[in-house]
């Protein structure tokens, strides 16, 4: 393990109350990040916004299951590396046939996924053992 | 949800006592602003100044409440906004759909004048 | 899963610089148990000192060993029952045969297993497949 | 660690500008008391106002400016304690060995009198 990396799981139940627990302790990990070169109040901000949206969209499509289910996360910081993995058992969905927003159209929803990949640098969503996983990338800019 | 509202003449302030507006709490807001707006008031002015955090549900809300005042030829127009809560707006371009003025007296003022012209600048 | 239930795990370099991120973690955490009867701040505090505790003297005590360990520590809310571990690669210790502090004697030093049996209900140190392991129980009194 | 130290007469009023003293900084704060004693002030005033959080490695770092203080014929004093930290003091019975004052003047007025007999209390 080098010296910066972190990594934290947290399991929470279903349900909207802890989007701001997870969203928090984002934003404290951000605070720890040695090296970190770019403005940290606005990374944490940026990973606060990018689970509370991949979390809502969890809690949202996992209302059909079992109520046994919970709301798994998973954040890995390696080197210049960040990881974030946020978990549903929905029946999941094609992350790339999600359109970029109509800015014309004043719709109340569909900017989630938006700032998701408006915010991080890659995206991707894929079933493994734990269920749906949609992961996300970021590649953080360090002092040399 | 912590809301304080005051009414003064037509307008009513609003002011969102929440740091976080998240999918948590944002049905209420919306149903909070509908209400008001079925009550009469169609003059409505949102103070985020304690919000430090909006997700796109917030957002959502906001555009529900901006919409449904729309259509009462009411308005809802937006001040307060901390820097990082502006940048949501930004990167959505909802800053050029609502009005947002950056301090409450420049807000007041503005929807005196739309009450004076008893209708909105759209 | 119960609605209340709640599990972290996080893992950091072996490096005091973590030891308030793991601290208000669990701060976050305990602002987030439903129903608590007790003081919330009061638990935030005791819940950040006793692992601040146990994470400083697994500091303390791994110095000898390799570079690749790292802190770990896990966290675990179920119903009225609180579990923390808190796991060192060191050569362990009998956690029984540490006295009690002489409150007339000015010692700099040993209090922090005297806070972490005062504060927390039972603690035990066993080695498990992670390594050694305190771990420390505390019932939540909840409104019923 | 972000300490500030101001000098009057023959007090030095320290001000520990520190959410949390644990063992990442409490050696640090053990030294700077330790050098302050040893470059001859020997009536330290220890402001704990901006402390949140104390482990058993801070309350060491106090207890070893308290008992260096002592060994000079000097004294250290501690105000603004925080109901919660002040608590680490009462289960480690540490208040009933440390001078604690709750406000800054009463800290000031104790630590003239101190001045005035030319020793402390001990
Ligand atoms: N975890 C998920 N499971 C199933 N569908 C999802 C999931 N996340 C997103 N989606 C789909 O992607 C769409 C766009 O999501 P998003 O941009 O967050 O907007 P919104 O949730 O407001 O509709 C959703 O309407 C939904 O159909
Ligand atoms: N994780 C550990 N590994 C080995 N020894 C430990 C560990 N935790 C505590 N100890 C032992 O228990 C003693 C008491 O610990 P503590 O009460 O925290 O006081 P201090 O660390 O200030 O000496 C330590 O001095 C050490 O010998």
């Amino acid at each position: 393990m080098a010296p910066t990396d972190i990594d934290l799981e947290v399991t929470v139940p279903t349900h909207t109350r802890y989007l701001a627990l997870i969203g928090n302790i984002a934003e404290l990990l951000v605070r720890e990040i040695e090296e970190y070169a770019g403005d940290r109040e606005t990374l944490a901000y940026h990973l606060n916004l990018v689970l509370t949206e991949a979390l809502a969209n969890a809690i949202e499509h996992s209302m059909c299951c079992s109520p046994k289910q919970k709301l798994r996360v998973h954040i890995h910081v390696e080197g210049e590396s960040l990881c974030i993995q946020v978990y549903d058992q929905g029946t999941g969905f094609d992350l790339d046939a999600v359109p970029q927003p109509d800015f014309d159209q004043l719709d109340e929803r569909g900017r989630g996924i938006f700032f998701i990949r408006t915010l991080m640098d890659s995206v991707n969503y894929h079933r493994d053992s734990n269920g749906n996983c949609l992961e996300m990338h970021m590649k953080l800019a360090r002092h040399s | 949800m912590n809301i304080t509202v005051e009414n003064a003449d037509n307008k009513t302030l609003i002011s969102l006592k929440e740091e976080r507006i998240d999918a948590h709490n944002s049905l209420e807001l919306k149903d909070f602003l509908q209400k008001l707006l079925e009550n009469g008031q169609h003059l409505l002015i949102v103070d985020l100044a304690a919000v430090r955090f909006i997700d796109s549900s917030g957002l959502g809300a906001l555009l529900s409440g901006y919409k449904n005042a729309n259509l009462r030829q009411g308005s809802l127009i937006l001040t307060g906004l901390q820097p990082r809560v502006h940048s949501m707006f930004e990167l959505t371009r909802l800053h050029r759909v609502f009005e947002i003025y950056s301090s409450l007296d420049e807000a007041l003022a503005a929807s005196r004048e739309v009450n004076a012209h008893g209708a909105n600048r759209h």
